[in-house]
């Protein structure tokens, strides 16, 4: 049964991802009083670059064309880490929240040696810059999550959450400096505004598109789906781990379906939240990088002194 | 019977030394033969016939080297079984070789701690000896002798084994120092370099000093009990001061040959110059000999640890972690690369090591149980997946002559076997799920995690610092193997050789680096097993083993509790496989979308070259920038002008070298401190004769008047 | 101690002691070879009497052996052969000048002085006689030391050995009455073959770098110029 | 007994042999039979020493003890190796055009008459006898020294000369002090034979005897080479003929200092103020580390390992200061694997030099690739000075590390310094000149080696185990120096 609620959740997830990107875009159309494309575009994209002939570079190697299976299924991993609709995951135990960010290294690796595997210039500064800033980025994401798991006493994200939801509300000063942390590193680890746009192939500000240049149809597909997945995922972890409200903990059928509705309605807001600060936000230099995320580093560095000294002190 | 099975591994690796001197031996056995032969005529004429053929001139020499390295291989074999059995019976066997000092026999002891680090040579060694004869066919005979490079390294091999026996002060300094010396040799071996040399002079130098200081520091525990047995040792009731003196000396003594910063200058230097198969054994056994010293000498010998020694060593394993894996960051040369690496993986040792001692010094055996076991098995990994990588090396430099990773790329399509096996190594060290890396370092999370047990507040904030540390060196590995596995691999080959490069035909040079492949994958999936062996180290070393509370110990990880932290390997990688298994049937489906191959994407320039591509100084720009105050930089562009006026650009060259802090902050000024200090009483010698007579003169006076 | 008390003996032997000293210090501001060597002649001649005096006091026969064998040795060989050199080299003329003479003389003056401080302890276990004469013969020996020292020719260097020889002879018969015969004949031995080997090196130096000045003889140095 | 007669009436006939049967083509082969017959005596008289004790011959001219007999063997045992040596390499010297006949028969005389000079030293019972023994080593081997007649080796003859003259009067003067002591006590005729010294040594008045100590430790120290009475000793080595270096190193010094140790034993059986150790202590300190940093500056090769022997006899001098079983044992050890290995290494460099034509170490290159015994003989054989196991200079040295933590631990900081140093500084130079391409045209000579090989695996072996007989005899002579053994 949890199993199958496993899987259930992994697939939900799978589905739902494009959707999130698509609501993404449409807010951010919306804010910048253009035309919006319909919700269901990213689903539509998806589809056509499946069906399309993908072409290859010649002196691509196996690895090039493996790559994108082993992004995807590394992504869709830690998407099975991490509860959606309901606690009490098997996923979860099986694997913890360091292992959810070992797979997103795992992502990370096969999609930076891609990048090189071609041998042009942009491969390699997007691979380049990509792994600078995850490097910087890691950190800083471990710190805010161990803020929570040193408060929950586990690594394990299924019970982590089932633990601050049952402590009820409690105003934890570290969780603030935690939620901060990690939304910087969201935003820098899933490539948008202000670190990187996605919607830019202009050369010297690509970090991710440029690396995925060379891709075409189903490979290309499956890496957009993976970096949706990405970006949702890191929605629902901060979602379900700061405001764990409305999630099931039961596999009843009203109760899941309320924490679905429950985790659609968070992520609507946090992606519109996003979506006005990329309005407002201009993308900045890659050496001011490093700057915003030892700022995100200080923020969770703080949330843990502050949970270690006010919290948990005896 | 264990015993037996260790003091086989040992002589056998002595035997493979003495056996390679019969390389210059040819004709005397010749001689030996026929002499034999005429002395008994009537013997069956089929051996005469057999060794005649072997002993040809053409034959001898490989068969000999087959022979050297297959009785190595055969005394890792007993290696292995050695530590396995004693692992699994968890004895204690003792023993006596009267060898020594009249009054002080060599002691011999060999526990759960010596045999799992036998464990670790044994693999290492039966590795490379599957490696070795193809790789060591390529030295010319007359400028590099074998009989010397296979002496030294069964001297080497022997003397680690030595060390993990040895039970009292003398005998584990013989062989401590037998090992030191024996891989000077192998450092020096191939000596028409004059940095070679160099490097060689420098590592012994260190290894002396680093000698000396372990020396004192058992001094130091012997002045406080009557003998230099380790027994002896254990007795020992030192003041906490005296306790914290003999183990700054041991952190001196086995940190230096450990390689921590900032006395690690040495390594970087002699790893790389030696054979790859050397520099395999050296960066990753060597140390983690260095690293059993330490843990025999604070654990075992002085006993109770104390927790600020485990900031010592938190703090020194940090530096050296961050240190290590930036220098590396900035290495072109491959092996350098790999040797900074190891710097950093010994850094996280220390770290974790720290860590086990902070919690055993404040009550919590369970927990130092974990930081050890953590350490251990880190240790454990960076022995399989460095010497998969120096072997790599190794095969990347004996197909393409070429060690500056500027001047490789696309030898993934030209060595396929290689290059997977590579991978698997990068995937370890980078510390990616579903490798052995990743378990020991989320061990070693485990452990920092466990930080709330403590009362300190200083350590309670401290701890995740640390820890965070821990997770940048990770992320800037990966980075750093990206690079190194893209740039020699991947791309556009940037030189000629690597253009003729070719996969190697010897199967057995692939076959060492697979088994540690093999391994490096194994225990990434079933670390239950390791953690088993590691257990009874633990019991025996702190009474405390790792509870590992789950149904399935082999199929779990779940070191502190179930519902504290829980890793399963095997599960997730079903679920990767079914997860990559779906996606490939579903796109693959449909036959509309076969893939075709065409010209990658120039932006209308024509056509790629290769030296578009991205270099290394140019991957690591960024970080370079970020973190310039960790190097010595010095970087320079000039440019040729031409045409009118010189004015336009005709050609830019950029240089860049990056050099390592604690040359001019540690090393230099000692050097020219010892220089001065000889200069000046070099003055004493003034070559005039009534000067001489004048110094006696004075002495003699001083000498009456200090008497009476 | 007063020294109408003493017998006759003592009273010569200190006076021969007293001697002693005098040629050392003469001995050591003296810049003409030709006078040192005579000088060095001297203080062989007052050996051999102390000698032949003691031999006689103590009617102890063997001593009379080596005081003939001082004879022949320190007062006629050995400054014959310096002799010849000197003139063969006709070094003979030239004074040496030897810097801060005063100086070097007090030196040798507190030298005096302090060997008696040093043999103080010897008082308690003999007559204060032997702690003169031994205090006088150290002080010879320290005095030859200095003359070496303060001399640039090897003849002098050769000469301040020597005298050194005859410190150590004449404590050896005023303290013990002569060594064991033995040791005597050895030490004349080793004397002899010493002043034949000191002729021999004179003539190499000479070869070699043709003068005895012992300064020129720096090749062997390590100190950076 | 008639065994300590024979060692000494050898080498005599062996003097009177060559200075007047003229010069011969065997010379070499010669010398090596004498030296061979004399280790065969000394192994018998070694044999009997061990059996029935301290051998006091009738006259009581000649005391063999374990001290000084294992020294005896040992003094026999490298005469021979060197004189091996010696004979192919005074034979290249001469093809060289460096020697003539004649030189070269003064050579195997005073060869002869410098192991005469060692002998008596080592089996006399008569202070005196010794010190005349001792006087007669350095007039024996001034010649030597000379040997070559160049400017320097003039020079350096010279300074040995009057140095060690001069110090040795000191030691005489010291003699003189200790008889005077004596004959207060003792009857007059043997107050100067050891066996009566010891007999009633805590009789002697004890201020009178540090006195002569002073002088004593002056006078052969002079010998040993201790800083800063050391300045003949590089001079002497390097200008004389290399298989003199080899003996003064490994014998002279030794004896020497077994001279300055019989009388440390005189002094602390009457004094109890252990000021001779204290004294002995200060020395040999000075002279290990000064000469560890000399090391740094050499361009000479002989003048380098010169250097080095002063840095061993330092080591041993302290070693004896120290005093106590285990140092005791420890320096007694490091006294015979040091005169081996040093040795040994004098041999190689010998031939190394002979190779490259020169002693300056900047020009000495590639020996290795040129040959390879010669320069891995070097290389192991400093590798086996510096210090490093399995040899046996590592074991005592270790031993004297021991002893001085146990008894002056701020000491050892200094000693570990030093070692340290003397390891940097004999490497530096080392390195150079074994590996490395070879220069142009340099040609490998006619080398015997087996003498090398010989000492380097005894030390090896001294290493790894002790041999029961010799251990028991180290242990005898320790207990007749510190009064106890460590076993």
């Amino acid at each position: 049964m949890n199993w199958l609620m496993a899987a259930f959740q992994t697939l939900l997830f799978a589905a739902l991802a494009p959707l999130l990107a698509g609501w993404l875009k449409w807010c951010k159309c919306r804010l910048q009083n253009r035309k919006a494309p319909s919700l269901l575009q990213p689903y539509r994209d998806l589809f056509k670059l499946t069906n399309k002939q993908p072409v290859v570079a010649e002196q691509a190697s196996w690895l090039f064309l493996i790559a994108p299976y082993i992004i995807f299924s590394a992504t869709v991993l830690a998407a099975t880490v991490v509860p959606l609709i309901a606690v009490d995951l098997p996923t979860s135990a099986s694997a913890d929240v360091i292992v959810m960010v070992g797979f997103f290294a795992f992502a990370r690796f096969f999609l930076a040696l891609a990048g090189l595997d071609i041998g042009t210039a942009f491969g390699g500064m997007g691979s380049s810059r990509e792994m600078t800033i995850s490097s910087l980025a890691e950190p800083a994401m471990l710190m805010a999550v161990f803020t929570l798991t040193m408060a929950a006493s586990t690594t394990n994200l299924s019970i982590a959450i089932s633990h601050v939801l049952n402590e009820g509300l409690v105003l934890r000063p570290s969780f603030v400096f935690a939620l901060f942390a990690l939304i910087l590193v969201a935003i820098a680890e899933t490539g948008r505004v202000p670190v990187d746009n996605p919607a830019t192939h202009l050369e010297l500000t690509m970090i991710h598109e440029a690396m995925i240049l060379e891709y075409s149809g189903r490979h290309l597909a499956l890496i957009e789906w993976a970096s949706q997945l990405k970006l949702m995922l890191y929605g629902v972890l901060i979602a379900n781990i700061f405001f764990p409200w409305g999630i099931a903990e039961t596999f009843g059928a009203q109760a899941l379906g309320f924490g679905l509705l429950a985790i659609m309605g968070k992520l609507a807001l946090l992606a519109i939240f996003l979506a006005i600060s990329e309005t407002l936000v201009a993308k900045m230099r890659l050496f001011r990088v490093q700057e915003y995320l030892s700022f995100a580093y200080l923020l969770g560095l703080l949330g843990m002194l502050s949970h270690i000294i006010l919290e948990a002190s005896r | 019977m264990i015993l037996v099975l260790a003091y086989c591994a040992v002589l056998l690796s002595f035997a493979s030394g003495l056996l390679a001197l019969l390389m210059n031996q040819r004709a005397t056995l010749l001689e030996l033969s026929q002499y034999w032969f005429k002395k008994f005529p009537n013997s069956n004429g089929h051996y005469l016939r057999l060794i005649d053929s072997n002993l040809k001139e053409n034959r001898f020499s490989h068969l000999l080297r087959l022979t050297v390295f297959a009785v190595l291989g055969l005394s890792g074999i007993f290696a292995v079984l050695a530590g396995v059995s004693v692992l699994i019976s968890k004895e204690i066997v003792t023993d006596q070789i009267s060898l020594g000092l009249p009054w002080l026999p060599w002691h011999v002891r060999f526990d759960c701690l010596s045999g799992f680090f036998f464990l670790i040579i044994g693999i290492a060694v039966s590795a490379v000896s599957l490696y070795g004869p193809g790789y060591v066919h390529a030295y010319a005979e007359k400028q590099h002798p074998f009989a010397v490079l296979g002496l030294f390294t069964g001297l080497f091999i022997s003397g680690m084994l030595l060390v993990l026996l040895a039970d009292d002060a003398f005998f584990f300094m013989i062989a401590w120092e037998l090992m030191s010396v024996a891989s000077y040799f192998l450092v020096a071996f191939q000596h028409e370099h004059a940095a070679n040399r160099r490097a060689a002079f420098l590592y012994l130098l260190m290894a002396e000093v680093g000698a000396l200081a372990i020396i004192l520091g058992f001094g130091v525990l012997a002045s406080f009990t009557d003998g230099f047995t380790f027994d002896a040792l254990r007795e020992a009731k030192l003041s906490s001061t005296w306790a914290s003196i003999a183990f700054v000396l041991a952190l001196l003594g086995f940190g230096m040959k450990a390689g921590i910063v900032p006395v690690h200058v040495w390594l970087p230097e002699a790893h790389p110059v030696a054979p790859s198969h050397i520099s395999a054994l050296m960066s990753g056994v060597m140390l983690k000999v260095a690293l059993y010293g330490l843990i025999r000498f604070c654990y075992d010998l002085i006993g109770e640890v104390q927790w600020h020694w485990g900031v010592v060593l938190l703090v020194v394993g940090t530096v050296s972690a961050l240190g290590g894996i930036l220098y590396a960051m900035m290495q072109t040369n491959l092996k350098r690369l790999l040797a900074y690496s190891s710097v950093e993986n010994i850094g996280i040792i220390f770290m974790v090591l720290g860590l086990s001692m902070i919690f055993m010094d404040n009550g919590h055996p369970h927990l130092a149980a974990l930081g050890l076991l953590a350490a251990l098995f880190h240790g454990f990994n960076h022995a399989l997946f460095k010497n998969l990588l120096f072997l790599g090396a190794g095969l990347i430099h004996h197909q393409t002559h070429e060690l500056n990773i500027d001047m490789m790329g696309g030898l993934i399509r030209r060595m396929p076997q290689t290059s997977k096996l590579f991978l698997i190594g990068c995937m370890s060290i980078s510390s990616l799920p579903l490798f052995n890396g990743f378990v020991s370092e989320w061990l070693a999370f485990q452990t920092a995690l466990q930080v709330d047990v403590l009362d300190n507040g200083v350590l309670r904030s401290l701890i995740p610092v640390a820890a965070a540390a821990l997770a940048l060196t990770a992320a800037l590995a990966a980075a750093c193997f990206v690079k190194v596995f893209g740039l020699i691999f991947l791309g556009q080959s940037r030189s000629r050789n690597c253009d003729k490069a070719h996969e190697v035909k010897d199967k057995g040079m692939l076959a060492g680096p697979a088994l540690l492949a093999g391994l490096c994958f194994f225990s990434g999936i079933f670390p239950g097993v390791i953690i088993y062996l590691l257990n009874s180290v633990a019991g025996q070393l702190l009474g405390q083993t790792l509870p590992n509370d789950s149904a399935l110990g082999w199929l779990w990880l779940a070191p502190v509790s179930a519902e504290q932290a829980s890793y399963s390997p095997p599960l997730v990688l079903i679920a990767a496989l079914i997860a990559a298994g779906i996606s490939f049937w579903y796109l693959r489906r449909n036959p509309a979308t076969v893939m075709r191959r065409a010209e990658p994407w120039d932006c209308g320039f024509g056509g790629l070259t290769p030296r578009m591509q991205y270099t290394s100084s140019a991957f690591t720009m960024p970080l370079r920038r970020i973190f310039a105050k960790v190097w010595i930089i010095d970087e320079q562009i000039d440019k040729d002008m031409q045409g009118a006026m010189n004015q336009d650009v005709a050609a830019i060259h950029y240089q860049l070298q990056v050099h390592d802090h604690s040359w001019p902050r540690l090393y230099e000024p000692v050097a020219q401190a010892v220089n001065n200090i000889a200069k000046q009483v070099g003055r004493i010698q003034t070559g005039n004769i009534r000067v001489y007579l004048g110094y006696s003169f004075v002495t003699l006076i001083i000498m009456l008047w200090v008497i009476s | 101690m007063n020294i109408i008390q003493q017998d006759f003996y003592t009273q010569a032997i200190l006076s021969l002691a007293a001697l002693v000293g005098l040629t050392s210090f003469l001995m050591l501001g003296q810049g003409r070879l030709l006078r040192l060597i005579f000088v060095f002649a001297a203080q062989g001649l007052l050996l051999t009497l102390t000698t032949a005096v003691a031999a006689y006091s103590l009617n102890n026969h063997h001593l009379y052996i080596s005081a003939v064998l001082t004879l022949t040795l320190k007062v006629i060989f050995i400054p014959w052969m310096l002799r010849r050199e000197v003139i063969q080299m006709n070094t003979h003329r030239d004074i040496e000048a030897l810097h801060n003479q005063t100086a070097v003389m007090l030196g040798g003056a507190t030298l005096m002085v302090f060997s008696y401080y040093v043999l103080h302890p010897i008082v308690q276990t003999t007559s204060a006689v032997m702690l003169n004469a031994l205090a006088v013969s150290l002080s010879v020996v320290l005095l030859g030391m200095l003359l070496m020292i303060s001399h640039r020719q090897a003849v002098a260097h050769v000469v301040g050995f020597m005298s050194i020889e005859n410190g150590l002879f004449f404590a050896a018969i005023v303290a013990t009455n002569g060594m064991p015969m033995v040791v005597e004949l050895g030490v004349a031995f080793d004397v002899l073959v010493a002043a034949v080997l000191f002729g021999i090196f004179f003539f190499h130096i000479r070869t070699s770098i043709d003068s005895l000045d012992v300064d020129l003889l720096n090749r062997l140095h390590e100190v950076d110029k | 007994m008639i065994a300590a007669y024979l060692v000494l009436l050898i080498p005599f006939v062996g003097i009177v042999f060559f200075a007047l049967a003229g010069h011969r083509a065997d010379n070499g082969k010669l010398n090596v039979r004498f030296n061979a017959i004399c280790l065969l005596a000394t192994i018998w008289l070694a044999i009997n020493v061990l059996n029935q004790g301290a051998i006091l011959s009738s006259g009581k001219a000649f005391l063999i003890d374990p001290f000084n007999v294992y020294l005896i063997v040992l003094t026999a045992f490298v005469g021979l190796t060197t004189s091996i040596f010696s004979s192919p390499y005074m034979a290249h010297e001469k093809e060289l055009g460096k020697l003539t006949d004649q030189r070269l028969k003064l050579y195997y005389s005073m060869y002869q008459g410098f192991m005469l000079a060692m002998y008596l030293v080592l089996t006399t019972n008569n202070m005196g006898v010794m010190w005349v023994a001792m006087e007669g080593a350095t007039l024996a081997t001034v010649l030597l020294v000379s040997l070559y007649r160049t400017p320097e080796s003039i020079e350096a003859a010279w300074k040995y000369f009057i140095l060690c003259g001069v110090g040795i009067a000191q030691a005489l003067f010291g003699t003189i002090l200790l008889y005077y002591a004596a004959v207060q006590v003792g009857d007059v005729e043997n107050s100067l034979l050891w066996s009566v010294l010891y007999a009633n040594a805590e009789k002697l008045n004890p201020e009178v005897l540090e006195i002569a100590f002073v002088f004593m430790l002056i006078g052969y120290g002079t010998k040993i080479g201790l800083v800063p009475l050391h300045n003949w000793l590089p001079d002497a080595h390097s200008e004389g003929p290399t298989p003199m270096s080899a003996v003064l190193s490994g014998l002279l010094l030794n004896d020497a200092l077994y001279a300055v140790v019989r009388n440390k034993m005189l002094v602390d059986g009457s004094s109890h103020s252990n000021i001779a150790g204290f004294l002995m202590m200060g020395f040999g300190l000075l002279s290990f580390l000064v000469g560890a940093l000399f090391l740094h500056r050499q361009k000479d090769i002989k003048r380098l390992f010169s250097y080095s022997s002063i840095e061993h006899m330092g080591m041993m001098t302290f070693a004896f200061g120290i005093g106590g079983p285990l140092a005791t044992f420890a320096a007694l050890l490091h006294m015979t694997v040091h005169s081996l290995t040093k040795s040994a290494i004098f041999v190689t460099v010998g031939h190394a030099a002979q190779l490259a034509g020169t002693q300056s170490m900047d020009k000495i290159r590639g020996l290795i690739k040129t040959q390879p015994q010669i320069g891995w003989g070097l290389l192991i054989g400093t590798v086996s000075i510096a210090g490093f196991p399995p040899f046996g200079v590592f074991t005592s040295e270790f031993l004297v590390l021991l002893a001085t933590m146990h008894s002056y631990p701020w000491l050892t900081p200094l000693l570990l310094l030093g070692i340290g140093i003397a390891f940097a500084g004999l490497f530096r130079h080392v390195q150079p000149m074994v590996y490395g391409e070879k220069p142009e045209g340099q040609q490998s000579i006619k080398a015997n080696l087996w003498p090398v090989m010989i000492h380097l695996g005894l030390v090896l072996w001294l290493g790894l185990a002790i041999p029961g007989f010799l251990a028991n005899w180290f242990s005898q002579a320790t207990l007749l120096i510190s009064g106890s053994t460590p076993l």
